[in-house]
């Protein structure tokens, strides 16, 4: 228990946040229409997931999962990029960021 | 104060500032409610002997990412009424979707939250450390950090595919 | 060169002549057609004549093999013996006086070397029904003769009135044989299970061996052989094809529809005697047939109009009478009726188509009258003809029918009673026929008067021939009561040759009742043609026209509306089911249906596809809720495994 | 081997050779390999299996590739080439003759049909069987009449159906032989399994009883024959028919012979049903070539239902009336053939009279009518009456249900007859056969006759190898092969 | 390994060359890298390479099947896209280099040994990929279908990462083979486990299109250019089946039974889905999209079979890519302003080699041998037989329905009046159709040689 306290509270805890945090995302994601924020929703998720890793790792006392969320963060950072150049495109070609206005494939 | 106490905090205004987020009618609102969720993470990661990463994601995801997100609002120069409106149905929808997703995630996953019983974490120390992690990085997962690369010379070359303008041909 | 190789020179020339007619003919001249059909088949008679006189007992020949199954051979074979030998000698005799004749009655057909093609394959297939040692070689002549009487009805299926009348009478006749055809199959198959083979021979040693073991098997096969009977022979249910067969050119009537096909059902039976004596029931059945048809025809020939249609319900009716005398056992009787009726009604076939000739193919007798003057041979052996198969005293006709008369007598008078009332119908409509045609006056108009002659020799001499024939025929078969030694010749030449003719011998019969019968039957003849005499020469009376006629009349000649009666009853039900099967069955249920369902199926793909909505946030949703599903999975199957 | 990529390789060549050749090609090519087929025929004895390919390695998935034939199907062999050389024959003064693409597909056909036969592998036979039907359905698309493609989506989705049950029996197959190879599955264990067996003989016989076809599988010829071009209709009915017959014999009971007893009164009834069901239909068709499909939807399920008996006699005369069913199917449609050609119109009532135009061809017609109608000393007799008899032995029911074909068959094709031929004359004018058609009458009828005369060549032929394979199925025969 | 360097530095190269403006130059660079790395791979001897002293990669006999076939079908790809490329001179470069990158994630995907090359390639497979959906920039179409594909998915990134943790979190480690230990020595009814696996299980569903994960397909192969479908359809889908499949048959294959149900359940939707909307379809590209989804359904069924599962899908991924690189050139030859399906009409009568790939191509996905369509379907099915019968028999009604779908597209292509019409081919896209044509003839003989 004692070490379980150097951690703050139990491993439970983290990870039911990290499980509200994905949800949370995900609710985000489903309500939003506006593609920034929905952007942010999916950054929110990955976050989730990098809390999610880091309490696992302190958990089995291993660095590994550190390194995956250093990834993670790698590759968010490279998903962000290409969303938002792919965001700046998509509105350059309709004038909105509105995802509802995005149905013309369809069927 | 505890650190239990404290964590507990830190976990509520977590996903309190999470739920602004997702909740924030504008969308800068909503970056910054982000990037108070990602400090309350990182100072998380900092209980959880994660300095390292802790300072990581202050310095790309509240610096660097969201910086880009705020710079690419500013750009398009969304006003108010560009902003789309959610329909009450769709959003009660979602809601109740996602809240299932919560639900069954937490009712799946019920039997794990004894999970630390009988465990004994070793070394939670160093684990975290920028050494360590160093070390890691250059020797056991070398291969996936120079694969890393190949992962953003083409998002970068992506990038400037899409978003740099055409040139224009002057008659 | 022996007897094997004659019989076979003796099946083959007939065939030899129809390769010959049908390959090169249409550029021979006629003469040479007619000719070289005609001595061949004379030829075979001769040949034929040849092995009867040297004939002593029964020999097989043995040709080839066609197949070899498992537990039975089916072989060509030919069988020589008094009874194919007999059948043989009436084919090619009276084959070879038609043929003749049709030299001149055809004369100026298009269709000349055809018709003798047709005429010889005929010939060939007849004798192979006759002359085949098994059941097998039969089948194919019995089939073959099928054919050519097909062909042969059917012969003027382009003329411009009768064209698809002919070649529906043609269909109509085909198809009642085959049906007939199933059950001769039947019994072949039934055989081949019972005995594995189907040599005449070989299954009558069986049964004379052990027949107790074979007659439950006995009654089904004779059966299914008297089914075919009934269709080759024109006997109840089968025989309306038989009348209408009579579309063909008069020769055809004379040859296949008198003298030789339809008697083949007979032939059959007689050959099939040793199975049918196993089995009294289809005796019994085939007597009431017998009987019926004989009566029912002779009853319609009463009030026909059409000369040959008066002569085919005759046939028909006479026919019936040899059933009778099958029904009641007496085989040899049957041939020698065969033998007779082969004489005088290929004759009166033949006059008939002389009148016709005459009349320049006109046939209906309410036209004719008077020709006895100007056709004088034709209406001399025309009348030996009636005379004779009205049972003339002392013509053949008259023995012949007297010996089945007796044989009824003896199983038992009512049977006796009705065949009395058949054979004086038979007397009547012929002696009406007779006197309508020669007597009376000229009905046909001038024009067509002045057209009238006698026939030319190749016509007349066949019906001298067979008038004579029809007249001595009876010696045959002398009754043995009056000529004690000479009679019963044919009975005994069957008897010595062949085996297990076992029946009841008329010599036992008392003397007294034969005499009696005898006189009856020519006081019956007699009586007959003095009221016919008094009612067409005296009272001038003439065949009534549709609206004059009474009740009986109308039935009489509208056949009993047979033919209406079976299409109500079978062909029309029969066509209605194809129809509505095909187009309700086959293309509403099967066809429409699968294109229904290959439709639903394809604009189910129009609801499969709203589900792409096209919204991303209703992508994202229905990720979730598969996301929610597996978890939910999970749960459910975990909380199961516990 | 060269017996079966003879056909192939010309058939690809086919597609290079201009127009003005393409004629003589054609016809040259077929009877060249008519003369590879009766070459093999020379060295044959019935009583050997030759095998044409038969690699010593094992493959995986159970593959062998062997190849090779008995007397059956070296009767098939002969058959199929004999009839797509009469094919090309009866074409030639057609206009499809001259098409490059036609004879390249049908030299294809060839090679598919000449596969199947010899193939002796599950698999092999699988892909042959598929393979038959490119070629036919290309012919049909490219050659038929412009709207068929409801026709032949019905074709070609029933056949397709019909494979793909037989796919799954085979694969089905594969857990109770070590491999596909013909002698292996023969051989196969249903000891105490006997309904498996059925199963997987019944996907097989699905297949089949769709190109048979059997009662309920038909709807798919009518409209496809009636569409079709006449050597499409020859092709299928002539040929691809026959493959399912074949397989019945050669695959299917031998393989699950075990499950035979769970099919054979089905099929049987099924095949009744037909008999008499075709035979009714044809009864008051208008149009000849829909009266000739439903007519062979008749002659079929006689010869299926013998087939199921499997008793010798049957499968002898089944042989016997394949043989002269081909035979007809392609003299009668070379008739039909002849009348669209030369007016137009299949239709019975608006024709009339030819006959009397038109004799030569009127005779040669009424020979083939007769043939089909199975008269005596013709190749339907000795097969229909053997058959008639196996069935009516097995159960008296379905020998009389059998037997109404002699009495429907004698309807309807004297119908089709008398009406197309005879009665008034309704058309000016009709140009008589031409040499080939004649040829083609001729050959086909002395064929038939021939085999009516002495249909113990055929028997004497296939009968080994039939002991044969009972022999195999028995397992008295160690397999040295 | 070897392979996935040379081709890097080829993209890199090719990105440089690009500069001259010079597209055909630019395409023999990267046909000879491609070609380099195709041979690197065929010699490279089992996990011996720079790198083997690091873990992350290692390429088994039957993964470097895969990664050959991957560099063989993105040569096609390349070739194919020429024609449509060489007009945007500009960035001509830009597509060969984001395709080659692409490639590498593919191989990583294939040769993956630990979480993290496994995650990383895929990445890196699908980041070129959005670039190259949305790169024609002035089309809504296109950016429209960029965007569908980059947020779901991202989101399906999101939820396998979420799974990767979970995985994590019940066996400690990222290295497969000590998962695959840890999940054998018992950990198998792991809640956090089997959560973890069932959330990876639906991003590979989401990857290679199967329901109910499958919608982005249709949005996004009607939005992009066909150059970049072919990639799409061939060497990305080969790469998340492999991975799918790999991952099920050695690392959780204690778990395989028990996720088999919605696999099942998945395969079957996916065929039927698939085909039945195809049906209605007037895009040829939204119609292969909707087919590639029913033929994921088939190619599921390697997940389910332990022994031959790879082998199998090596088979049917052959036939499947080359049969839809040959239609996709194909649609490429008869494209018109838009990819309706009635530019087909008749082009195949007008065409010989048109004709003659199009109908094996299409008879090939329909599953008709003796085409290497059959061989993958068949063995796909064949092991699936004795314990999923009735799964079998509903794949087998639904290929039905692809048949009847392929057929119409056959008869629409071969039909009469195409005669006379005039096809423009260049010789590059010749041969295009005649290697996928021999793919699809004669792919299943490697089964032989093997």
């Amino acid at each position: 228990m004692e070490q379980l306290n150097n951690i703050g509270a139990s491993l439970d805890f983290y990870i039911f946040v990290s499980i509200a945090l994905f949800s949370i995302g995900a609710i985000g994601v489903l309500t939003r229409k506006n593609m920034i924020v929905l952007l942010m929703c999916i950054e929110l998720m990955l976050n989730a997931v990098n809390l999610l890793l880091v309490t696992f790792s302190t958990f089995f006392g291993n660095g590994d999962a550190q390194i995956f969320v250093f990834f993670i963060i790698v590759v968010a950072a490279a998903e962000a990029t290409i969303g938002l150049s792919i965001l700046i495109m998509a509105y350059r070609n309709s004038k909105s960021i509105d995802i509802e206005m995005f149905n013309k494939l369809n069927g | 104060m505890s650190l239990q106490m404290i964590s507990v905090i830190l976990g509520s205004l977590t996903i309190a500032s999470a739920l602004m987020v997702v909740l924030s009618k504008h969308p800068i609102r909503s970056v910054i409610y982000l990037v108070i969720t990602f400090f309350f993470i990182s100072s998380m990661y900092i209980l959880m002997n994660a300095q390292f990463l802790a300072i990581v994601n202050m310095i790309v995801y509240a610096g660097a990412i969201m910086v880009l997100f705020l710079f690419v609002l500013m750009l398009l120069n969304l006003n108010k009424e560009a902003e789309p409106e959610t329909s009450r149905m769709g959003a009660i929808t979602a809601v109740i979707a996602g809240g299932t997703l919560f639900l069954v995630m937490i009712t799946a996953l019920r039997d794990t939250f004894q999970y630390g019983k009988g465990y004994t974490p070793v070394k939670v120390q160093d684990a975290g450390l920028v050494e360590q992690l160093g070390k890691m990085l250059f020797s056991k997962y070398l291969v996936p950090f120079e694969i890393s690369s190949i992962l953003f010379i083409a998002a970068m070359v992506g990038a400037v595919l899409l978003a740099k303008r055409e040139k224009q041909v002057i008659d | 060169m022996g007897k094997d190789m004659l019989l076979l020179i003796l099946i083959s020339l007939p065939l030899i002549g129809a390769a010959i007619n049908g390959i090169v003919g249409k550029k021979l001249p006629k003469a040479i057609v007619g000719s070289l059909a005609t001595l061949l088949v004379f030829a075979s008679f001769l040949i034929a004549f040849g092995l009867f006189i040297g004939l002593d007992k029964t020999s097989i020949v043995h040709l080839f093999q066609v197949a070899k199954f498992e537990d039975f051979t089916l072989d060509i074979n030919f069988q020589l013996d008094s009874l194919s030998i007999w059948m043989t000698l009436i084919i090619t005799g009276i084959g070879s006086l038609i043929h003749l004749f049709s030299m001149g009655y055809m004369s100026h057909d298009e269709g000349y070397h055809k018709f003798f093609t047709y005429l010889n394959l005929f010939i060939f297939s007849m004798l192979l029904l006759v002359l085949g040692s098994n059941y097998f070689v039969l089948f194919f002549g019995w089939e073959g003769v099928g054919i050519c009487s097909y062909l042969l009805i059917g012969f003027h299926y382009n003329d411009t009135e009768k064209g698809i009348a002919n070649s529906l009478a043609a269909r109509k006749a085909f198809i009642m044989n085959r049906i007939g055809d199933a059950g001769l199959l039947f019994a072949l198959f039934m055989m081949l299970n019972k005995f594995h083979t189907l040599e005449f021979v070989e299954i009558g040693k069986m049964i004379a061996a052990s027949p107790e073991l074979y007659t439950g098997i006995a009654g089904a096969i004779t059966l299914c052989l008297f089914l075919a009977a009934t269709g080759k022979s024109a006997q109840i249910p089968l025989f309306t094809w038989l009348p209408d067969a009579m579309a063909g050119p008069t020769p055809v009537s004379a040859l296949i529809h008198a003298a030789t096909m339809v008697t083949a059902g007979i032939y059959l039976t007689v050959r099939s005697n040793f199975l049918f004596e196993l089995a009294p029931t289809t005796k019994d059945i085939i007597l009431v047939i017998g009987i019926a048809t004989t009566v029912v025809a002779a009853f319609i020939a009463m009030r026909q109009n059409d000369i040959k249609k008066v002569l085919a319900y005759s046939t028909v009716s006479q026919l019936g009478l040899m059933f009778v005398a099958l029904g009641m056992g007496a085989y040899t009787v049957a041939l020698f009726h065969v033998t007779t009726h082969a004489f005088f009604k290929a004759l009166l076939f033949l006059g008939s188509g002389s009148v016709i000739h005459a009349m320049s193919d006109e046939q209906d007798i309410r036209k004719m009258g008077g020709l006895s003057k100007l056709t004088p041979i034709t209406h001399i052996t025309f009348l030996i003809g009636t005379l004779a198969i009205a049972g003339f005293p002392f013509l053949s006709g008259f023995f012949s029918k007297d010996e089945i008369l007796a044989h009824a007598w003896m199983s038992s008078p009512v049977v006796y009673g009705i065949l009395m009332i058949a054979v004086i119908m038979t007397a009547i409509y012929m002696f009406r026929l007779y006197f309508l045609v020669f007597h009376g006056s000229f009905r046909g108009g001038d024009k067509l008067k002045s057209h009238v002659h006698e026939s030319s020799l190749s016509m007349t001499i066949p019906l001298m021939v067979l008038a004579v024939l029809s007249v001595f025929g009876g010696i045959l078969n002398l009754p043995g009561i009056v000529f004690h030694n000479a009679g019963h010749w044919m009975t005994h030449f069957l008897e010595s040759t062949t085996y297990g003719l076992n029946q009841i011998k008329p010599e036992h019969m008392d003397g007294t009742q034969s005499i009696i019968m005898m006189c009856v039957a020519s006081a019956v003849a007699l009586g007959v043609l003095a009221w016919s005499y008094s009612t067409y020469v005296k009272k001038q009376a003439l065949a009534k026209e549709d609206a004059e006629m009474n009740a009986w009349e109308k039935l009489s000649n509208n056949k009993l509306y047979i033919d209406e009666i079976y299409q109500t009853l079978f062909v029309q039900p029969i066509l209605w089911l194809s129809t509505t099967l095909a187009s309700q069955f086959e293309q509403r249920i099967l066809n429409n249906g699968i294109f229904k369902m290959t439709s639903a199926i394809e604009a189910s793909g129009n609801y499969t596809r709203k589900w792409q909505s096209g919204f991303l946030s209703s992508y994202l949703f229905w990720m979730v809720m598969g996301i929610i599903g597996f978890i939910s999975y999970y749960i459910i199957k975990s909380s199961f495994w516990n | 081997m060269e017996l079966i990529f003879l056909p192939l390789i010309l058939g690809i060549i086919a597609f290079f050779i201009p127009s003005k050749w393409i004629r003589p090609f054609g016809l040259l090519a077929s009877l060249s390999v008519l003369g590879v087929s009766v070459a093999h025929l020379i060295q044959f004895d019935p009583r050997n299996y030759v095998l044409l390919f038969n690699p010593a390695e094992a493959f995986p998935l159970g593959l062998t590739f062997k190849m090779g034939y008995d007397g059956l199907a070296l009767t098939m062999v002969l058959l199929t080439n004999a009839i797509i050389s009469i094919i090309f024959l009866a074409n030639w003064n057609r206009e499809i003759a001259s098409n490059a693409r036609f004879t390249g597909l049908t030299l294809l056909m060839q090679f598919a049909l000449l596969g199947l036969f010899t193939s002796l592998d599950g698999i092999l036979f699988y892909t042959f069987w598929e393979l038959t039907l490119i070629p036919i359905f290309l012919i049909l698309y490219w050659f038929g009449k412009q709207d068929n493609n409801r026709a032949l989506f019905k074709f070609f989705l029933y056949t397709l159906l019909g494979s793909l049950m037989m796919l799954l029996s085979f694969i089905a197959l594969g857990y109770f032989s070590p491999n596909y190879s013909y002698f292996q599955l023969v051989q196969a264990n249903f000891e105490g399994k006997a309904f498996e067996a059925a199963l997987i003989m019944g996907g097989i016989l699905f297949a089949f009883a769709v190109k048979i076809p059997l009662f309920p599988f038909h709807t798919w010829q009518a409209p496809t024959y009636t569409n079709a071009p006449m050597a499409g209709t020859m092709l299928l009915s002539a040929l691809m028919l026959k493959m399912a017959l074949f397989g019945m014999i050669k695959w299917m009971i031998p393989i699950g012979f075990e499950g035979l007893v769970y099919l054979k009164w089905p099929v049987i009834t099924l095949g009744g049903i037909g008999i008499v069901y075709g035979a009714v239909i044809a009864m008051k068709q208008k149009d000849l070539k829909t009266l000739f499909a439903y007519a062979s939807i008749s002659h079929l399920g006689l010869i299926a239902a013998g087939i199921m008996l499997f008793s010798l006699s049957a499968i002898e005369a089944s042989m016997v009336q394949i043989i002269n069913h081909s035979i007809v199917a392609v003299g009668l449609f070379l008739a039909a053939g002849i009348i669209e050609d030369r007016l137009q119109t299949r239709n019975i009532d608006d024709l009339g009279g030819i006959a009397k135009v038109a004799p030569q061809f009127g005779f040669w017609f009424a020979v083939m009518t007769f043939i089909s109608v199975s008269v005596p000393f013709t190749a339907g007799f000795i097969g229909e009456f053997i058959l008639i008899k196996e069935l009516f032995s097995a159960h008296w029911v379905i020998g009389i249900t059998a037997a109404t074909t002699l009495v429907f068959g004698a309807v309807y094709m004297l119908r089709a007859y008398q009406g197309s031929m005879f009665g008034p004359t309704k058309i000016e004018s009709f140009k008589d056969l031409t040499w080939n058609e004649y040829l083609v009458f001729g050959i086909l009828t002395i064929a038939a006759v021939g085999i009516g005369l002495y249909p113990q060549m055929i028997i004497e032929f296939i009968k080994p190898s039939i002991k044969f394979t009972q022999e195999l199925m028995a397992g008295d025969l160690t397999l040295t092969k | 390994m070897d392979a996935l360097i040379i081709i890097f530095i080829t993209g890199l190269l090719g990105l440089f060359v690009g500069m001259l403006k010079k597209s055909q130059l630019t395409l023999i660079v990267i046909c000879t890298g491609l070609i380099a790395g195709f041979l690197s791979m065929f010699f490279m001897n089992d996990y011996e390479s720079i790198f083997s002293s690091y873990n992350g990669l290692s390429f088994s006999r039957t993964q470097q099947m895969f990664g050959l076939l991957a560099i063989g079908l993105t040569l096609l790809a390349v070739l194919l896209g020429y024609a449509y490329y060489k007009e945007d001179t500009e960035h001509t470069a830009d597509y060969y280099g984001l395709i080659l990158f692409s490639l590498t994630g593919a191989i990583c995907l294939i040769g993956f040994s630990n979480m993290f090359m496994f995650f990383l390639g895929l990445e890196i497979l699908s980041i070129p990929i959005y670039v190259l959906v949305g790169i024609q920039k002035g089309n809504s179409l296109a950016s429209e279908a960029s965007v569908k594909y980059f947020f779901t998915g991202s989101f399906a990134t999101a939820i396998m990462l979420f799974g990767i943790a979970l995985i994590y979190g019940s066996t400690g480690s990222f290295e497969m083979k000590e998962i695959q230990m840890a999940i054998d020595m018992g950990m198998s009814h792991s809640p956090m486990l089997n959560i973890g696996v069932l959330m990876m299980m639906a991003a590979f569903l989401f990857k290679v299109g199967a329901v109910p994960f499958h919608f982005w397909g249709p949005d996004v192969y009607q939005g992009s250019s066909n150059a970049v479908m072919a990639f799409m359809a061939s060497v990305v889908k080969l790469a998340a089946l492999f991975a799918f499949v790999h991952l099920f048959n050695f690392t959780f294959q204690t778990l395989t039974p028990f996720v088999s149900g919605l696999v099942l359940f998945a395969i079957i939707v996916s065929l039927f889905l698939g085909y039945l909307s195809a049906l209605k379809q007037t895009s040829f590209r939204r119609m292969m999209a909707y087919s590639s989804i029913a033929n994921t359904g088939f190619a599921l069924f390697a997940v389910l079979n332990q022994q031959f599962g790879e082998a199998s899908l090596w088979v049917f991924l052959i036939g499947y890519a080359c049969s839809t690189i040959a239609l996709i050139t194909i649609n490429m030859i008869v494209e018109k302003e838009t990819d309706e399906l009635s530019n087909w009409k008749g082009i195949g009568y007008a065409n010989p080699l048109i004709g003659i790939t199009l109908v094996i191509s299409l008879l090939s996905m329909s599953g008709i041998p003796p085409f290497t369509g059959f061989f993958g379907k068949y063995l796909l099915l064949s092991s699936a037989f004795s314990d999923h019968l009735p799964f079998v028999i509903l794949a087998i009604i639904a290929s039905l329905v692809g048949a009847y779908l392929y057929l119409r597209l056959m008869l629409l292509s071969l039909s009469r009046e195409g005669e006379g019409q005039k096809l423009k081919m260049t010789g590059i896209q010749a041969l295009v159709l005649i290697v996928s044509l021999a793919g699809t003839v004669g792919g299943w003989l490697v089964l032989l040689i093997k």
